[in-house]
């Protein structure tokens, strides 16, 4: 069973509470949900959509077709009626002029105003008569509504709102799937935004400094949300500027820290990327990608960072980028990424997008109790400490300010093992191989990208970052038909692991990505030689969908 | 008071002969030896220029970053450890041009941290172009027919955003700066300290004689809790000009206010053995 | 005759002002100057020198060793001593201490004082003393001291203070060089930093704004110099980001502009440079690089900025990027810039380093007069006039704001063909398209590489950028020698010009780069697959000398 | 005056029903059209934000550029064209956030051109966060606490640094509004104008109620040429707002002083047929 639910209408109609409250039905009545947002740059009005997709087997992308449509306007019907295979929910009392065999009008509005004297309570309508169309357990449904108002008054009254649209639907069924709760699995639904956000607190980061942007924003609402819970502070910068020039400051005295951003953003941050790499402080950047250039389509999604992330800043210095496959990758990158950066004493990047920061997606667990937190600081420093010793490994001795008898000292400028600003070109000469060194040494720590699907195929996909849930499923589609495929996903990019790349050097390689220019492409052949000269490239603002991909993929194959 | 030597190191600054600075790094150590402060326990933070290489001669914690960002990244420590006594310390052009937002903002947030200024009304380390503070009409390589922007007064912008305290100096006066430098760290708030410092290579407009004929000590029958007359002080800039505390008030301090900070400094939060169940919850 | 005279002191001492002068000097008596700064980071002080090249034969690189040195302090004798092959010239009344066979002590400070009443004047007494040991031609140097100072009493003075030198250094020659005024060539004498900023006045810039950064400052020096003869407008921002927005604005409005900048002023620009990708306004940005990360080493030398400038900016969108390989290159190369930027609307890149510069360098001849301004400006756009039109070429027509009767308007955000910003994904993907096919048509303009020396030689060193008269230098001695080898140098470097590197494929590769990545060879490797494992890389803030790259070449071939 | 409809396009504004901004846009193409400005001659730059969006919404040329960014991109087209009208339009967290440093060194500058904030004391666009006009105490889903800071006082900070024109208007009285627009337009040099906007979405605190019952007109007796008391009127914020010119004087405009622009504007000086030997001579 594979339900593929649409939710549409104008920004600020209640989209997002349908399908929130939607996805937490289906999760607690044991399917699979994957459920995707396309959403305008703006407050009111437009059109916005979601899509709620129910399985029960696991589902990690959305995907092409509609099988039941809530259409909170005349605009959705027009724009998605010919996508809808199964029917439409309407509001037939608000939307007159329809006509054709796939409509369902119902009278959400009056029913709301009857129940609960408010319009709003329309989604709480609309939701049961989802789940009275898909024969759903309605006492789960009347549970969430519960939750969802703070006000056991106002709850019970969406709980009547519910019911009566949970008869209209169950009294009309005729779609041939039904959502029988299955057996509980105590299973996640969670977002890539508070997945990055959950992992950072995890991994003990407790500063935030950001300027809102869109998707990075997400993060920040999250650890913004919890940080009474947790003591953390987070802090609205002025400026892009600030954040990661505050981020910079609270770790050098010792917080783990991050900024949150887009690519515009980061670009406000290179010069400050740079200062981390010279002065070797730890620091962690989460990058929601959008389509550019500049402000581009803000709310949309995009791949087009990769290069840029790769190679910015001024000098030469290492760093890290991850790009998780999926919200679950992202919290266990997330605590890598802060690991890493303590290790090492350099940059960490999470780049993410639009798509895997705002979807949410079922998981089995989440492991927070064995995370490990490797912060690598010297307490008992000796009295000669000097914060950039010239090592073996090229990692220094980190020690915090404030620590009795010692002095940490560094500088933006090039600078001596103590700390100081020199012009002595021998030191900068061992400086720059001392900085470089822990780049190396990193190598080490990145995970090769997952090797899925027929092995030995001829053919390879590669793809990175949030694509992994569409190019799995795409994969699968296409063996199950009997066509041979494999798909190489990175989910760590930088440095980029190499290992099983060379094992497959002859194969036909097709790079699959989410940008005009197959970044991971050059990348690829930037580090290893192989040219993969075959892309399937989205550039729209949308993700793929595994249909999509499926038929692309035939077009070339 | 700490033996003044606690605070001396084997760096030798980079500077002119005769520069205005010399005076102010020394005023510095005694400043922070009046007060007992520990070398271990305050840092600095400092941007690039002549200024900014200032803390490189003493003994202090430093974090020496970005031209133009050193009041953020104290600003961070700060949050991280306010413990520590954080002062920046940097030029005119590093503050008050590239850094110009981080100084308006940082004023409204009001952290308890100390900010110098070296205001030689000239950007020193790249060989004299104008910087935000030169006089009007000032000849450069950049400014070939003389600069045609007024001034940036720092002290008129500190005082409209209700700055916590805001004081003008003179490097040509170590006893009224080392003063000046006492009562800006004793004070809880972020304290602007604006110190007139000869540039004896590039500026030959505001000389040493040029700011002695001019400054003048406020007295004690001026009052620097009053926003309005601090507001007329600050528009004195020409035949006179006033030195000390032009204005201050008892803004209550942004860590304070922080619920976070209650239990402790952040850097020493626990991170380990912590219950999430009720995080996990939000997700089902 | 290949002479090699280094003046050494501290900063302040006025080791420009001999080495400028005698330069000039040299370069009117018809010979070849090449002039290479080493200083610090410091306005009085520390160590500072210059190396002044002198040739019959033309030289395009400073080199090891020294014939002639002139000590203004004790610091410089105990550095370069052993360096030096010839003599040292020196204050005997201030230096006492000193013994050994090449010491040519002068009362440098007395006889200034008794000429000129003024210290300064050892400048002066100096270069006599040089044109003496020389036995150069004194009038030449005597009109020099005459141009030099405005008030001319003081020059008489400092002619009676060269004199006075000159006499000493002639009556003490023991030196086998000569400097026999030869027919004069009328050629010029030009640092880096003039040539890219006489080329943006002869390319028709007229606004240009900065933040002052060492070595970019030197182009705004230039500017600002001439600003009144020209009328350009020369505004010192209050940062970078006002600096690179002010020019887009000033762009957008007609006037060719630039800024002027280093690698760290650049990082702030980043968003801006993403900012004139998609609204596709011309302009031009100077980046001396110098060694990074961060405030690095702030008056020294690194190429360390490639990858970071081709890949800088959030999104995708094409860039013409130039790496000039010499001062003469640097002039054409601006107007090219300049053009390119126009033709294509979009932002050009010229890269430069502190070496290039700082350097001044013989040239035989600027052309002023055949150069061509392309404006590409619609001057009369009819009346349904869109700044974005969809065209073949991707190339929109340009008109400016205040034309009559149209409006000009354009959007960070995506927008449609008029310029509104838009959501529509269609759209998108064609603004996609049009921006990128630029980049496609640009590659037609960029220029091959030098191919130089043994073009059948198995070995083909690479380099990029401010090296090109040192590796060419030292290809010749290695083929004086009977060593094959031969040259590949790129100033062109974005896109990058791969005919010339295709048809060479099969070669084996050193890439010799003043950095410490190889970052031409990533490059390279990015766009062609070629692997270029050797390297010969240089980073500690100081130029490749010829005899240092010849030394390293034997160490490896 | 211009017919109001030359200023009509086809645009929908993207903006929430019931939005501060609809009344400002339509005041702007009646200040437009009183004040006879064709719409090819005026430049319209903005930032990124819901107010950023207004120059879309009639017709003028416009450069919509990043958050922040925008007096600067209007500084450099105003020195490249002169003879144009150039308006920056932006939001409060563009103009006083992002922008701060641009917001007070162009004061410094004097440029002739215009800078109307739509202030709704709020980020709209990025979905309600707190803005540096926010007033203290007021919650968003980031500042959870409440906002710690007190609010950027535009007023006095462009008083402090002498800005040559000040006022504030109130989206909710367009007759106001439209006759600040034209002064504003009609004054020689950088006019600001502060407009309180409400924003119907994100800002419950100050609600078109919450303006109304506050703003209070100056009158004739108020004379904006007084520095010190025009400051101490921008200290007014509480239970009385005052709007109109607070503050305002005659200094020189940039432009005017560059001697580069005697001969017309600089889009228009020639670039060809240019002798260079005087150049060349340099290099000999
Ligand atoms: C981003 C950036 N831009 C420019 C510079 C170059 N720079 C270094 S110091 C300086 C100005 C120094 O002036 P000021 O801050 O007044 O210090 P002073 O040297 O006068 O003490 C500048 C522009 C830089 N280091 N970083
Ligand atoms: C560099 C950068 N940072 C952040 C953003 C995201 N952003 C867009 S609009 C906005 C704030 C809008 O607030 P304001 O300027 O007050 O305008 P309003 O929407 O309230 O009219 C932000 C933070 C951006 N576009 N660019
Ligand atoms: S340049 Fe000026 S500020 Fe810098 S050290 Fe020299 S005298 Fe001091
Ligand atoms: S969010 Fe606020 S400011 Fe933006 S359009 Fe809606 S009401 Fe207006
Ligand atoms: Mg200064
Ligand atoms: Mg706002």
């Amino acid at each position: 069973m594979d339900i593929k639910i649409v939710i549409g209408g104008e920004a600020g109609q209640g989209i997002q509470t349908i399908s929130n409250i939607m996805s937490k039905f289906f999760l607690r009545s044991g399917y699979y949900v994957f459920t995707e947002q396309s959403y305008q740059s703006r407050i009111r009005g437009g059109h916005n959509f979601t899509q709620v997709r129910v399985s029960s087997e696991p589902v990690s992308s959305p995907d092409d077709g509609i099988d039941i449509l809530v259409a909170l306007n005349r605009e959705t019907v027009d724009i998605h009626s010919s996508e809808t295979g199964g029917i439409i929910i309407y509001d037939n009392e608000l939307i007159k002029d329809l006509s054709g065999d796939k409509l369902f009008g119902v009278p959400l509005q009056k029913i709301a105003i009857e129940k609960t004297q408010n319009k709003l309570a329309v989604n709480s309508v609309a939701c049961g008569v989802l789940a009275g169309l898909l024969d759903g357990d309605i006492s789960i449904l009347e549970r969430l509504m519960r939750e969802q108002f703070k006000d056991p008054d106002i709850g019970e009254k969406n709980v009547l709102a519910v019911r009566s649209g949970y008869e209209i639907g169950k009294s009309n069924r005729t779609l041939p799937f039904k959502i029988t709760p299955l057996s509980q699995k105590g299973r996640l639904l969670i977002d890539g935004g508070s997945a990055v956000g959950f992992g950072a607190i995890v991994a003990g980061c407790r500063f935030l400094s950001a300027y809102p942007m869109t998707p990075g924003t997400a993060v920040m609402n999250f650890l913004a949300g919890h940080s009474k819970r947790f003591n953390i502070v987070v802090e609205q910068a002025e400026d892009e500027i600030a954040a990661i020039n505050m981020v910079l400051g609270a770790s050098f005295a010792g917080v783990r820290s991050m900024v949150t951003t887009s690519g515009g953003g980061f670009a406000l941050m290179v010069e400050g990327l740079s200062l981390a790499g010279m002065t070797e402080t730890p620091c962690v950047i989460h990058i929601g990608q959008r389509p550019g250039p500049a402000t581009g389509l803000p709310t949309r999604t995009e791949q087009g960072e990769l290069l840029f992330v790769i190679n910015a800043g001024h000098g030469e210095f290492p760093r890290y980028i991850t790009a998780p496959r999926d919200a679950e990758d992202a919290f266990y990158k997330t605590i890598k990424a802060f690991n890493l950066a303590d290790k090492y004493q350099i940059p960490s990047i999470i780049l993410t997008d639009q798509f895997l920061i705002d979807s949410m997606t079922t998981i089995d667990s989440l492991d927070v109790k064995d995370i490990k937190i490797e912060r690598h600081i010297v307490t008992e420093p000796d009295n000669n400490y000097a914060r950039h010793l010239l090592t073996s490994s090229g990692i220094s001795p980190r020690a915090l300010p404030g620590t009795e008898g010692i002095l940490v000292i560094t500088d933006s400028d090039e600078h001596d093992e103590e700390g100081h600003i020199t012009e002595d070109l021998e030191i900068r000469k061992n400086m720059v191989e001392k900085r470089l060194k822990r780049g190396e040494y990193l190598k080490e720590d990145v995970e090769e990208p997952v090797f899925f699907g027929d092995k030995d195929s001829s053919i390879v996909l590669t793809g990175w970052g949030s694509t992994y849930g569409i190019l799995k499923e795409a994969v699968n589609r296409l063996t199950k038909e009997g066509i041979s495929v494999s798909l190489l996903h990175f989910s760590d990019v930088y440095p980029l692991p190499d290992k099983t790349l060379n094992s497959l050097r002859d194969k036909r390689f097709i790079s699959v990505e989410n940008n005009a220019t197959g970044q991971l492409a050059q990348l690829i052949r930037r580090e290893t030689g192989i040219n993969i000269t075959e892309k399937i490239l989205k550039y729209n603002g949308r993700p793929f969908t595994p249909s999509e991909i499926v038929r692309r993929f035939k077009e070339i194959c | 008071m700490l033996d003044i030597e606690v605070y001396n190191n084997n760096q030798i600054p980079a500077w002119c002969p005769g520069c205005g600075n010399f005076s102010i790094l020394r005023c510095m150590k005694q400043a922070l030896s009046e007060l007992d402060i520990s070398p271990d326990r305050l840092l600095m933070v400092s941007g690039i220029g002549q200024a900014a290489k200032a803390p490189h001669y003493f003994r202090c914690n430093l974090f020496n970053g970005l031209h133009g960002r050193d009041i953020s990244v104290g600003a961070g420590a700060k949050i991280a450890n306010h413990e520590l006594l954080v002062i920046s310390e940097s030029g005119d052009g590093n503050t008050y041009g590239e850094g110009g937002n981080h100084f308006i903002h940082n004023i409204r947030r009001n952290i308890n941290m100390k900010v110098f200024i070296h205001n030689n009304q000239i950007y020193g380390l790249t060989k004299g172009q104008a910087s935000p503070t030169s006089d009007t009409g000032m000849k450069t390589k950049v400014q070939v027919d003389g600069v045609i922007n007024p001034p940036f007064n720092p002290i008129a912008v500190a005082i409209a955003l209700n700055a916590s305290f805001v004081a003008r100096s003179f490097s040509g006066d170590p006893e009224h700066l080392v003063s000046m430098m006492k009562s800006a760290i004793t004070h809880k708030g972020f304290a602007i300290l604006d110190i007139l410092q000869p540039c004896v290579t590039f500026n030959r407009l505001n000389t040493f004689q040029w700011y002695r004929q001019r400054v003048y000590k406020l007295d004690d029958s001026y009052d620097p809790t009053d926003r309005k007359l601090a507001f007329e002080k600050a528009l004195e800039w020409g035949d006179k000009i006033p030195i000390g505390v032009i204005y201050k008030n008892n803004r209550p301090v942004y860590e304070e206010q922080l619920q976070q900070l209650k239990d402790g400094p952040l850097y020493k939060q626990p991170v380990t053995g912590i219950d999430y169940s009720d995080v996990l919850k939000e997700f089902i």
